[in-house]
């Protein structure tokens, strides 16, 4: 659609501007104020400089949060992704089986997430989880608590339940929006069940799994509560990752500073990666 | 290439009909020619996509069988009918070049890559679209979009027949003559049996050389373009086919006598009429002269639309159109008489020829 | 826009694999039943009293009981998370949703300066992790003297969902013809009487979709809302972290209380199923 | 009276529409008659003011209206596609322009009634749009555009996306409306034959130009230029290279590049064309101007082959190849004759049209 070129359309965007940058700017602002100051308490600071960000990369403690950060959503996409798409491929598209389908996927989207925390402890905790007492009972040991193996298995498989259905929402959209015409030329065209995906489905799927892709990308990097309630980030270290990290040196230990520099690290991170999927995303946009 | 038999078919969609309202299909049973050019013409929903799509398997119809070349192929799925289909709008893989857009029925079927090279640059010939063959379809105007999703029909040298669903309606006018004639000359190199369906006269007429006039869920009429304009079997036909439509007049029939208001017209044989009848008399305005003697008849208005002159007036009191050649004038005090070639008789709307 | 009704009925390709759809039938129903048994295992765990549930195994409740439930919606320090989180909720659903429509009819009908770069500006605030502002926010608004009020958690809530709301929004918006627009100040409609009378309308379900979103990601959403509040204006979420007492966890109550925050979700999923699966593409298929 | 001085739109560096002078007197039928993208819609938005000309002005009844907002100037719009307001009923769709002008009540009851009326509506009043046939949907926008009485009445292709004898009638009743009011309508479409059927003037559009305004007869029987020909003919006008040679036209079969024979045809110049300088031209020929019989004594003949002949009922056209040339010829009544066959067809004269080397029509008219 050709838009017009109209400078009084910013009017309609300020208010929602101004309100975002009260809670955007001031805070980051407050972040990077910290980040180059120290103090000893009593609200007395001296510059610090680039000290705290030196320290930071410099700190095993950052790089490791970040490792498994990326870990985390490396996992996450390429097993929540592929489910996502194969799971809307054989979703029902009429008939009462619909609704059912996308209200009690949708459910767990709506749960608030330390619930989902607490939810998968009462699964699997091996003493009264509904998975933890089976697998117990079969002999299977499953500690979350105790074996980073599992504690990882927990986290993953906890995001997979919830998120999951995100992708497979937004799947089942980009498939519903595709005409019948075109699966009845196939047809006709002899395609194999092959091709109707690969140069049907997958096509008309590209614009909504690119916003999949990013939301996916951008919760799963940013990941704090689930974790936190079910496994605090342990056993040890081996769940914790950058929010929760960040969480326990501000609020916990007080280390403004390099919690701050850590903070603009992590989000300027975040802001790289998702900037780079953003222009492809728009990119292929532009293509079509 | 293949004989189509449509043997009693009549379909409802949704739940079981009851009345005959209930069909959007009521009831159907023809035979059409191996190789011919078929046209189903019709007001939108006549019915005439439905059966295009019960024709290729997209629907299946509620009653009656269809049969290619006395096989019968109504439960077989449409990618084992072996037919081509073009759409309304196009339907273009965007992915894909055009070159592998036209390759793709082909390679779908395995035919060796040499056989589809020659076939695809054929058709891209024919399309005049060679110069982009390598350009991916998606950037493409929606005509061309259109020219590709025909070309998909027309590129498999082996299918049964080939259906077309309204397949110029995104195209220009002067893309529209030409694509037109290829259509027609392909249909006689090839001899594919082909429907064609379309709300167009011209383009029915124009493409087909037997044409099915379908109106609510029947078919009124098959035959050539000729007999459709010269001897139509119902008023909705004589009114559909041709622009204006036929002038019917309701008329007395005594003997060889047809009586319109006060004027009495000789139609050269008296037609079978059963009692209480409603009967008309139908003529083009392409049979009717504005002369000096005849019918006297008063003139509304004359519309020079170039290469002939509509005159749009009144005549035993009902509204009439009579077509005139370019730069034929009216007389002062003008009359109307009827070429007796172009006259039709009809009884509750139905044809009564000399024939029976 | 100008799509002729096809006279094949929707979905009609669906006929010829009947016989092969069982399978299709098999992996959703398993993906569904993966979606349900946890929430089911909560409920199940809500209905058993505390002894049950650590000294006896079952599947089904064997004494089902509701004391849990009774315990909480009668205890007003647990109640009252209930009713706070809805308040801040519904006010960030409003505040969103009133600056969002504007915004985002000027993304989907005009070209500005600099459009493209506030467009991403906005998106990015969608990415920031509510661990970097955590703190910031709880200066930022304690300046302001707001802490521990539900209006701080809807502002830092719209951080978020402002950019969200605009993105959908500008989503449906664009699905709207612009001649609709044109056509209705030809009638002679002044912007804002077109904007309520006709636009508003044509994008409700838009509207309903992003509602759903603004409420999903205010309601579900806990680091913030803690930080920003101390006991006056306490979410539920964080109450529930009360449940570690003295005497060990209280499971059932836990389980009772989390089984709680399903509800309003529950509901509002339920008023816009029909829209849902578009509003998740956001309204961008 | 609607006047367009120096007009120009031009939009990211595209020019859309080139300067353009028009003058549109009130009362009056005007066609915008042009293929896809030559200019049609951008015309029509630019009198509509929905777009602001790039320079030049827009004058109304006088006074300039160049950026007055389209609130507040009085017209009203029809598209090809469908707009009414899907949330109101095809009553309120009708009586918004009526309520938003401020009518009071019982005179909005009483005009939306006429209206609908008039496009036989009145079974419908109380439906919404989407649930109306296409036809239907588009008399209520229709409606809506007639009821307000605007003084300029502007229409993109309203029938396009209309079944074919739909069309035929509402081109049949629209002058009728049209004629009642005295307001300006404007008409955009593609085809050739709906200019004609409606009559009034008509402006040729090519890549943004006006090739030639007038009206509409005459601007289809004495085209300014080959552009204003080609556009304004259907079927398209047969056309070929020629040199004039005093009292002849000598044709060759092979045109400079083309295939066929390097024969030698010479045609006599007709009266009208006697003053044309000698020297090349572009001969054009109307298909109906060619025939398959003589249609006067000694009318000049070319050798031609057939390809395919089209029956269309009252007419038939008949393609055949001149040299390498696609030519179609339009025959009144039923003429289907084989193809590949060599046959002669005969040229009316008395109507063919010679164009220069830059395209422009020469000499007297084609009658």
């Amino acid at each position: 659609m050709d838009k017009t070129w109209n400078n009084r359309a910013w009017f309609m965007v300020l208010p929602a501007f101004l309100v975002v940058a009260f809670s955007a700017i001031i805070p980051l602002m407050t972040v990077v104020n910290y980040s180059v100051q120290d103090t000893f308490g009593n609200n007395e600071f001296f510059w610090a400089g680039t000290e705290w960000f030196t320290d930071v990369l410099d700190s095993d403690r950052f790089w490791g949060a970040l490792k498994r950060n990326l870990l985390f959503s490396f996992l996450i996409l390429v097993i929540e992704i592929p489910l996502g798409v194969f799971i809307a491929l054989h979703m029902p598209r009429k008939g009462i089986g619909v609704p059912i389908c996308l209200v009690t996927m949708a459910m767990p989207l709506l749960i608030p997430w330390n619930v989902v925390g607490t939810i998968f402890q009462l699964m699997l905790r091996s003493d009264i989880g509904l998975v933890g007492y089976t697998l117990a009972k079969m002999g299977i040991s499953f500690n979350y608590a105790g074996s980073p193996i599992d504690a990882w298995i927990t986290v993953v498989g906890m995001d997979v339940w919830h998120w999951t259905s995100l992708v497979v929402l937004l799947a089942y959209a980009g498939l519903v929006s595709i005409p019948d015409a075109y699966y009845q030329a196939a047809k006709i065209d002899g395609a194999s069940r092959f091709s109707v995906f690969r140069y049907i489905q997958l096509p008309k799927m590209k614009r909504v799994l690119m916003i999949a892709f990013l939301l996916r990308f951008m919760d799963s990097f940013m990941i704090y509560t689930e974790p936190f309630v079910a496994t605090g980030g342990g056993p040890g270290t081996s769940t914790t990752f950058l929010s929760i990290d960040l969480v326990k040196m501000a609020i916990g230990q007080f280390d403004l500073g390099p919690a701050a520099a850590m903070s603009i690290i992590y989000f300027l991170i975040i802001l790289l990666l998702s900037w780079v999927f953003y222009t492809v995303m728009t990119n292929t946009d532009a293509q079509s | 290439m293949a004989r189509i038999n449509l043997d009693h078919i009549r379909h409802a969609y949704g739940i079981r009909p009851t009345s005959p309202n209930d069909y959007a299909l009521r009831e159907v049973h023809h035979e059409w020619a191996d190789g011919g050019a078929y046209a189903l013409l019709g007001p939108s929903g006549c019915g005439k996509t439905t059966l295009l799509n019960i024709i290729s398997g997209i629907v299946r119809p509620s009653e009656g069988h269809i049969l290619f070349d006395g096989k019968d192929v109504t439960h077989l799925p449409t990618e084992e009918r072996n037919i081509a289909q073009v759409f309304q709008f196009p339907v273009v893989y965007d992915t894909m070049t055009v070159y592998d857009n036209l390759a793709f029925p082909l390679r779908n079927r395995n035919v060796p890559e040499d056989l589809v090279a020659t076939r695809v640059k054929h058709i891209l010939e024919m399309l005049e679209l060679t110069d982009r063959a390598d350009k991916k379809a998606r950037g493409l105007t929606a005509d061309q979009k259109q020219k590709i999703s025909l070309g998909r029909g027309l590129v498999r040298s082996d299918v049964n027949a080939i259906l077309f669903d309204e397949p110029l309606t995104v195209i220009d006018p002067h893309l529209k003559w030409v694509l037109r004639s290829q259509l027609k000359q392909l249909h006689r190199h090839s001899k594919f049996t082909m429907v064609y369906v379309t709300h167009d006269q011209t383009e029915a007429l124009t493409f087909a050389d037997k044409v099915v006039v379908m109106y609510d869920g029947q078919i009124v009429q098959i035959g050539t373009p000729a007999e459709l304009f010269e001897k139509p079997k119902h008023t909705f036909v004589g009114y559909f086919i041709g622009s204006p439509g036929m002038n019917v007049f309701p008329v007395e029939i005594a003997g060889k006598k047809a009586r319109i208001g006060n004027v009495s017209v000789d139609i050269g044989f008296a037609p079978k009429i059963s009692k209480g009848q409603k009967t008309e008399l139908g003529i083009r305005p392409e049979f009717m002269d504005i002369t000096r003697k005849g019918m006297p008849m008063t003139i509304r208005k004359v519309e020079d639309i170039g290469r002939q002159k509509i005159v749009r007036g009144e005549l035993a009191g009902q509204a009439v159109s009579i077509v005139m050649k370019e730069g034929s004038d009216i007389p002062a005090d003008p009359h109307v008489s009827f070429r007796d070639e172009g006259i039709n008789i009809y009884a509750d709307s139905w044809r009564v020829g000399q024939e029976d | 826009m100008s799509t002729a009704p096809s006279q094949a009925p929707s979905g009609s390709i669906a006929h010829v694999d009947k016989e092969k759809r069982w399978p299709s039938r098999v992996i959703t129903t398993l993906y569904v039943l993966f979606m349900v048994i946890p929430i089911y295992w909560l409920i199940v765990m809500s209905l058993k009293d505390n002894n049950e549930i650590m000294n006896s195994f079952s599947v089904v409740p064997q004494a089902p009981t509701l004391r849990n439930y009774i315990y909480i919606l009668t205890d007003y320090s647990w109640y009252v998370g209930y009713i706070n989180s809805s308040i801040y909720v519904v006010m960030n659903m409003v505040i969103s949703l009133l600056l969002a429509l504007p915004a985002a009819y000027a993304f989907s009908r005009y070209r500005f300066l600099g459009d493209k770069h506030v467009f991403f500006w906005f998106l990015t605030n969608r990415m920031a992790p509510g661990a970097v502002f955590a703190l910031p926010f709880f200066q930022l608004y304690s300046a302001f003297g707001l802490i521990d009020t539900h209006i701080a958690v809807a502002l830092a809530h719209c951080l978020f969902n402002i950019p969200l709301a605009i993105w959908i929004l500008e989503g449906f918006m664009s699905g709207v013809p612009k001649e609709i627009d044109e056509t209705a100040y030809i009638d002679g409609y002044s912007f804002p009487a077109f904007f309520v009378k006709i636009f508003i309308p044509m994008i409700a379900s838009g509207i309903g979709v992003a509602a759903f979103f603004c409420f999903m990601f205010s309601w579900v959403e806990l680091l913030i809302a803690r930080t920003l509040t101390v006991s006056f204006a306490k979410p539920i979420a964080a109450a529930m972290t009360r449940t570690v007492s003295a005497t060990g966890m209280d499971w059932g109550v836990l389980a009772a209380a989390g089984a709680l925050t399903l509800v309003p979700g529950a509901v509002v999923i339920w008023f816009v199923r029909n829209h849902i699966a578009k509003g998740f593409a956001l309204g961008r298929v | 009276m609607l006047e367009f001085i120096n007009v120009s739109k031009v939009v990211s560096g595209q020019t859309h529409i080139h300067p353009t002078n028009l003058v549109l007197e009130r009362g009056t039928l005007n066609v915008l008659l042009g293929p896809t993208l030559s200019g049609k819609t951008s015309l029509l938005r630019l009198m509509a003011g929905l777009d602001k000309p790039t320079s030049g002005s827009v004058r109304f009844n006088g006074e300039n209206v160049t950026g007055l907002p389209v609130q507040r100037r009085n017209v009203a719009m029809v598209y090809q596609q469908f707009i009414n307001y899907p949330s109101m009923t095809v009553y309120e769709n009708i009586a918004s322009p009526l309520r938003v002008a401020g009518e009071s009540a019982d005179v909005i009851d009483r005009e939306v009634k006429k209206v609908a009326d008039l496009m036989r509506l009145s079974p419908l009043l109380d439906r919404l749009p989407l649930s109306l046939s296409g036809g239907q949907q588009q008399r209520t926008a229709l409606a809506r555009a007639i009821v307000k009485k605007a003084s300029l009445v502007l229409l993109d292709e309203p029938l396009a996306n209309l079944d074919y004898k739909l069309r035929e009638e509402m081109r049949e009743e629209l002058p009728k409306i049209f004629a009642a009011s005295g307001s300006i309508f404007v008409y955009a479409t593609t085809e050739p034959s709906e200019a004609l059927l409606l009559g009034g003037n008509t402006a040729t559009l090519h890549q943004g130009r006006v090739s030639q305004f007038g009206k509409t007869v005459s601007v289809y029987r004495n085209p300014r230029d080959l552009i204003t020909a080609r556009t304004f003919s259907d079927p398209p006008i047969n056309t070929h290279t020629a040199v004039k040679e005093g009292k002849n036209f000598v044709l060759l079969e092979k045109e400079a590049g083309g295939k066929g024979k390097a024969t030698k045809i010479t045609l006599p110049v007709p009266a009208h064309l006697a003053t044309v300088a000698d020297g090349p031209v572009t001969l054009g020929v109307q298909p109906h101007h060619l025939s398959l019989e003589e249609p006067y004594a000694k009318a000049p003949s070319l050798k031609v082959k057939t390809q395919v002949s089209e029956i269309a009922g009252s007419e038939s056209f008949v393609h055949v190849l001149f040299g390498d040339k696609r030519w179609v010829i339009l025959e009144h009544g039923v003429r289907n004759i084989d193809p590949d066959l060599d046959i002669d067809v005969y040229l009316d004269t008395r109507h063919l049209m010679a164009f220069g080397s830059d395209g422009m029509t020469l000499a007297g008219t084609a009658g």
